[in-house]
């Protein structure tokens, strides 16, 4: 099935309107040693058909909606108004709003998602989204660089070495020059930085759950004329003190843990909120309020000036499509959860996850890497190769251990707990770990 | 009676709540996270009851149009139809996490590597990645891509120049430049394809690649790509294809035949996975084999009947994503895929290349100016008729019920309407839609102040981007703040 | 530039394909059908393909209002919220077979059993039966248990006659009309209760039931319930409880208490399963112990921790429904009361009677009337001032971005508006609609040419009714086809 | 969770508006002997809680969406659009459209629905839906009658079992005699009707499966002047000749074959089609194109003197709500379909249940019941009890042989196919029917 509309009278009429006869003709000025290929796939499937076939494709996965990993995502319920008005037609199937009298629904809904992002991190403005959480802190430290017209950049080991890996392949094309600082007993040691250096990035809760203290870094940053650049789970500003009140420039993130389903890894989106003065530096769309001719509020598109269709080679970045629609959960999830919600989804993250830390070390051979305080995961060394104790609880239907790359450590394990795992669920696990530990 | 719409922030009163999670354990967060650590005031996020969330954004979804309700033939974004399928398929993979024993997701990683071969043979291409997020995101992947080859045979120093036709989508130039290198135009001749002369003389050893959308976003197939890949090739320039475009050619020539060296793939336009209000969508990238090397970590490999995650890549130029890329958006564009098969994407941009010949046909007898007026592929290039501007008739066509075409691209065309229909529409939306634009033609002619001044029957009237851009409001605050 | 909005017929075009089938097996229909039993012609429905599907229905949705949309306080319907959990959760249980071995549905019988209990436990009832699929169906159902009652004692041919007050829901009537049973009018006092002495004057031997609604349709609560139940008891006659208002008293009074016999409700007001555009709905049955006998077949019982059907009943008075009755909306209703437990229903019910009071108030400060102008309970008639027309009132109301509320209904009251605002609506949200109320009629009554047209803004406007009853046009024809 | 939006603020300022303090007075008409019943219901659940328990009650059961099971309802597959049509919340959360100006969109779809329920059974005229099949063959029944004001109907046992049971109810409650004619080797015999018959119903296809021949029941019917009432499972008029042409009167059905969830027997909708001289006589909502004060057209709800509104204790029904919803996912599905998609459900269909009972017919001690022509259904008598075989498929995932009414005769199973079916489905069912009954 094509979904296309045509008859063969529809063709046949239309092909006439154009003086032609065949399909083909419509190729014409295509070379013809390269047309009509044949193409190897497979036959065409009927929507019934396609259905059965994906559905015994999934069947071949076992759900994690209650796994215990973090690592950048995280299973979280999510309220069923959600999916139902996300998924209405006109936000499912628009695209940029790029005419503003007929788009007032998105322009709205990401005025709407920057305020919540600037409320969360206490900076001054958010841009409408990013691809994902290391696609942000490529472009936030972009930013800087650009900012403060410098080549250096400063990153801590405690970020997800994804993000890192992302950000490094950011950097060589750019040709600018990245160190990494390794992380000491977990946590980022204090330092000085030289001033070549643009952009000084650190996570908190850092990759292995702890949560950092940021003020001297920040201060040695600032002494610097660096920019600093804070990677933080949105999840954790709903408790913990956000970048903005740190200090921080420039803060970015993944949106997953706002209430999008984890995918296997994708779409979610990537968030960035910076302080007043970066703002006509920020990469992608940003949504302003105005007013229309009759004097209505009305919301547009603004500061194209940065944006690739206008600027091109000069653009601050290459984003056209973002990550709208998943940005526009997050953004219903928190209206949703309202502030009160949000700190008790965090909340009771925070519990379940200490809560399980606490029964885990006491299991023969477990040892806590992880130095307290620690938000809602942790890592521990196991006493058995983790990719092992993963397969061994996958076979017992629970999903954790999340194996930490070898820079951090031998048999270091990564879990998590959310608001989803309820007492049961945590015992289940913690006997489970035992069983397979022993 | 039209009232301003209210900002969720306004609908808040203090104490009210939406959902109410579980109960949360009691614990004392301040000796669990550390007294310092703890936020002083909450985020100010709007405190409003369940009903009110769902009354809002359904009422924002009816101050919003889309392919779902309206004819929307917005150049170069190939609006075409989503099948709701796609999401019903995508809904059966949220529930897996990226850190999941492998083994517990094989038919996740079936799927990625059953695409990435569709993919590969649709293309032409030897190898694909599908963890670009976006199209701009593909392209910035491809162009390291290059990069990375010129560098493992020491020509990355000096090859330095990517070539970039001035008709080229925005996004070319801009990912040129985040990939490090410097951008110079090429001029197209007066029949809108790439000047081949001005071209060769642009070649040369310090030119890294060539950057190229075919049919370009005139609309236009380049008649002459075979030599002009030709001529870059033999001065060791490589060849970047932009595949956004590609909903005009699949299943009729394959841009690995015509010999370009890496392609990106919008799967957000081309495979039918929805735009979202502007995104996520993904971007797949396609190589050659001597550009495979360096794809992006990790591929999905099969080995022994299993699927698992390829990191064992060390000529790889690195990730460009978390994870494994926009997975769900992968599910919807496989499911396409399988159902139209070879024929049916055939048949597909068959149909895409049929209507916008269609309607350019139509539009030009009414009056509209076709800048190139000859056999297009999936969209085309119109200009009002008379000192009609661009932007007056998308204004109007707003009262008619259309989400208008891209205006004012490409740049190389003034007054520039991009139109592309896609292949989902039916001949009589095309006939309704030429009726409209007739209409306006003749009415704005007429009535200057009437089209000046549209629309008039939509959500808010025209508004004012001036004052936007001076002065930016980029969030909500309570009255009184600043 | 409002144009009519099609039909869908009228977008057909011959051989459009919309959804297509999985290709069916090649067989001879004429042989396994008989050729004589074959259709000539094929159904002429339209032929459209997906995207004209989705548009067209996505476009018609936008051309309706819901509770989604707007405040909706439509007197005697209860247009609460209707969780979105309620469909999420009824989903989970779509693919059972009515007739699939009981042991492998044990989850959705479970359910049944325990809504069965709940509804008794609300109520005050003893036995509950789901299986009717609305209210008036209940009705049915409650007078026939009634009227097997009574023949069980041999006093079905001398009890004929149902009482009903004279501000019953029209379903009463009709519905003891189909029970077989002549109608009597009890009329209302000047409080709005019904008249206690007429009541009496009307009681004896011939009379089998009362129907009564308590709260009243007006809104109020039959403070002399308890009398007139102990008065019809005596003379042997049984006591309907019309349960569609039960929002009012949720938790803090049951029907059963009051003495009540049979009750139905409504479960797609009282317990926020959707309304549906006017259906599907449930309208489950209590009874108590001495008319238990005789419900329909089959009850759901428990024996053994296993669920099963019970047909085994041979007094009941037969099945009502094919299957068990609307499982899908008790999965919502279930999911309802779960979630609200007996302090929060109770708390619906409150802020149900509270929002109810406020408007009254308000409404009257703005200049409406109020007829019976006393503690209400969920809803409360109001008339407009001056000469104003209830019917204009409501046109002008649309204008506004509300739905407007019952008119005309209880039939005992002039240019009646009857408004029920439910328990999810915010204080807010009261002062809006007070607000429009006022300027409404400020305006209608400074300017009746203005009122007189309303509505202005919406799809169409006034349309003429009269026509339609009068040459009924109730289905599509192609033009010059009659 | 309780979904009020009051604060407690909220509560006491409009308290205050009243004069109250206390929630208890606005229930001080309420006696107060029965005042504030303590009720015993379980403890509130949030959305998370009720969402995990009611998934557990569904994991209680085993789905049928490949069930062959008939007898009113089966499965069909219902392509992805109509789900996310039908939810949009306009057409969930509307109700009756009293005030046509603000709900077109539920009208028109009605108009519509009315006209494909007319063309499908080429009858003039359907009301916007009834409950289920059952109702609406009462319903159907009750209009003949009014109409011929006689009170004698006729049925044949060809009418599913439980529809009859529910006329039954209907008609005594009237006073009407209903007599009901046995099948002769599965076929309704013919017969002469009295004077004192009003209705004549039977269903073809029939119960167990069987297409009757209905001119002779019509032609003697209607030499009685009385009306035909013809049950019609809706999927088989994309083939089978219709109630119209047949000279039926009185076409009425259950909707659920038109890509209705079988939602464990409810809700679908059921359906009433009759000759334009009985259109004043149907019970229900009826809706009538016309047009408005500009002179667009427009959709009203027409002719509601018939209604219980308006009429009390002389409407032609007491119905009020209906099953509109349901009835819109038919029409949707309908639409979808479009003729040829529905002809080809309909045929795949058939096909499925001719090749399934050739197969079964050639296990020892298995004999079909049911004379062909059938259409997608037939009956087998089995060699061992059918409960017990119903209970030994299901305990190998298949849900078949559905138990037929003692009145049928001894051990006697439904047994259906439709397009959800593969060959390879029907294999596994011959196979597991070949254990079970060996
Ligand atoms: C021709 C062309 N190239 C590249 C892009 C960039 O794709 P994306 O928006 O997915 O980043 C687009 C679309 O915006 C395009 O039209
Ligand atoms: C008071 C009253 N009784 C009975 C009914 C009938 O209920 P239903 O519409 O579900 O048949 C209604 C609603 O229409 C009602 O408001």
């Amino acid at each position: 099935m094509d979904f296309t509309p045509h008859t063969p009278d529809d063709v046949r009429a239309m092909l006439e309107a154009l003086g032609m006869q065949e399909l083909r003709e419509l190729f014409a000025d295509l070379p013809d040693a390269i047309l009509e290929p044949e193409l190897n796939l497979p036959a065409p499937l009927s929507e019934q058909e396609v259905l059965e076939h994906v559905s015994e494709l999934a069947a071949k996965n076992a759900p994690a909606g209650k796994a215990f990993l973090g690592g950048g995502q995280r299973p979280h319920f999510i309220p069923s108004i959600i999916p139902a008005l996300v998924q209405r037609g006109e936000f499912l199937t628009a695209y940029t709003p790029y005419q503003p009298e007929v788009s007032q629904g998105v322009l709205q809904a990401v005025f709407e998602y920057q305020t919540m992002i600037a409320e969360l991190t206490a900076l001054d403005a958010s841009n409408a989204s990013l691809y994902d959480g290391a696609a942000a802190l490529a472009e936030g430290v972009l930013l800087a660089l650009r900012q403060t017209r410098r080549m250096g950049v400063v990153v801590s080991q405690g970020v997800h070495p994804e993000y890192r890996q992302v950000l490094a392949t950011y950097l060589h094309a750019v040709g600018a020059e990245l160190r990494t600082v390794n992380l000491q007993d977990g946590l980022t040691p204090e330092m000085e930085f030289g001033d070549e250096i643009g952009a000084v990035v650190l996570q908190s809760p850092n990759f292995l759950g702890a949560i950092e203290n940021p003020a001297p870094w920040i201060e040695a940053a600032h002494a610097a004329r660096a920019l600093v650049v804070y990677v933080a789970d949105p999840l954790s500003l709903a408790l913990l003190k956000p970048p903005g009140r740190w200090g921080a420039d420039i803060a970015v993130g993944d949106g997953q843990p706002l209430g999008n389903p984890m995918n296997f890894g994708g779409p979610q989106f990537g968030y960035i909120a910076v302080r007043e003065k970066l703002v006509r530096q920020l990469p992608g769309r940003l949504v302003s309020q105005t007013h229309d001719v009759d004097g209505r509020r009305g919301y547009v598109l603004a500061l194209a000036a940065r944006e690739q269709h206008i600027r091109r080679a000069k653009a601050k970045s290459n984003i056209t499509t973002n990550a709208q629609l998943t940005a526009l959960m997050g953004a219903m999830h928190l209206a949703t959860l309202g502030p009160d919600g949000f700190a008790e989804v965090a909340k009771a993250s925070v519990a379940r996850a200490h809560a399980l830390a606490a029964e885990l070390i006491r299991l023969p051979g477990v040892e806590l890497v992880t130095p307290e305080p620690f938000f809602n995961e942790f890592a521990l060394r196991l006493p058995r190769p983790v990719q092992s104790v993963r397969a061994l609880l996958a076979e017992r239907g629970l999903h954790a251990a999340a194996p930490v790359s070898q820079e951090y450590g031998e048999n270091i394990a990564l879990f998590a707990a959310t608001e989803r795992h309820g007492d049961s669920d945590l015992h289940e696990l913690v006997q489970a770990m035992g069983e397979v530990l022993s | 009676m039209k009232r301003d719409f209210p900002v969720l922030f306004e609908r808040s009163r203090a104490g009210r709540r939406g959902t109410l999670p579980p109960a949360p354990p009691e614990v004392d967060l301040a000796s669990l996270l550390g007294g310092d650590n703890l936020r002083e005031a909450p985020p100010r996020l709007p405190e409003v009851d369940e009903l009110t969330v769902v009354r809002h954004y359904t009422n924002l979804s009816r101050r919003q149009v889309g392919v779902d309700t309206n004819f929307y033939p917005l150049g170069s974004c190939t609006m075409k139809y989503n099948p709701r399928v796609n999401e019903a398929a995508s809904a059966l993979f949220a529930e897996l996490h990226p850190y999941q024993d492998p083994d517990t997701a094989q038919g996740a990683l079936q799927i990625m590597y059953e695409l990435q071969g569709y993919l590969a043979e649709i293309t032409g291409m030897d190898a694909v990645t599908l963890q670009p997020a976006a199209g701009a995101h593909g392209e910035l992947t491809g162009m390291l891509l290059i990069r990375a080859y010129h560098e493992s045979r020491g020509e990355g120093e000096q090859r330095r120049v990517v070539l970039v036709p001035d008709s080229a989508h925005g996004s070319n130039p801009a990912t040129a430049s985040m990939a490090g290198y410097e951008v110079q135009e090429v001029p197209s001749g007066p029949d809108g394809e790439v000047d081949l002369d001005a071209l060769r003389a642009a070649l040369g050893p310090q030119v890294a690649a060539i950057m190229l959308t075919n049919p370009n976003t005139l609309g236009l197939f380049e008649r002459k790509i075979l030599e002009l890949i030709d001529a870059a090739h033999d001065q060791g320039v490589q060849l970047y294809y932009d595949g956004a475009n590609l909903n005009a050619i699949m299943g009729w020539a394959r841009p690995g035949d015509m010999g370009f060296d890496v392609i990106h793939l919008n799967l957000h336009k081309t495979f039918s996975t929805p735009h979202g209000g502007g995104g996520p969508g993904s971007g797949p990238v396609g190589a050659k084999a001597h550009l495979a090397p360096f794809l992006p970590l990790p591929l999905v490999k099969r080995e022994d009947g299993r699927y698992l995650l390829d990191y064992d890549r060390p000529q790889s130029i690195g990730r460009m994503r978390s994870f494994y890329g926009n997975f769900g958006v992968m599910v919807r564009a496989y499911v396409y895929i399988r159902m139209l098969g070879a024929e049916g994407l055939k048949k597909a941009s068959a149909m895409a290349v049929l209507n916008a010949n269609y309607l350019r046909k139509k539009l030009a007898e009414v009056g509209y100016r076709i800048p190139y007026d000859r056999l297009c592929k999936h969209e085309f290039i119109a200009q009002p008729p008379g000192g009609l501007k661009a932007l007056d008739v998308a204004k109007a066509l707003l009262d008619y019920g259309y989400h208008p075409p891209t205006i004012y691209f490409p740049l190389i065309v003034k007054e520039a309407m991009m139109i592309e229909p896609t292949e989902t529409e039916s001949q009589e939306t095309l006939d309704e839609y030429v009726s409209a634009m007739a209409e306006i033609a003749r009415r704005g002619l007429e009535d200057p102040e009437w089209i000046a001044h549209t629309p008039y029957h939509t959500p808010v009237r025209r508004l004012d981007e001036v004052a936007a851009n001076r002065k930016p409001v980029l969030r909500w605050r309570p009255e009184g703040e600043d």
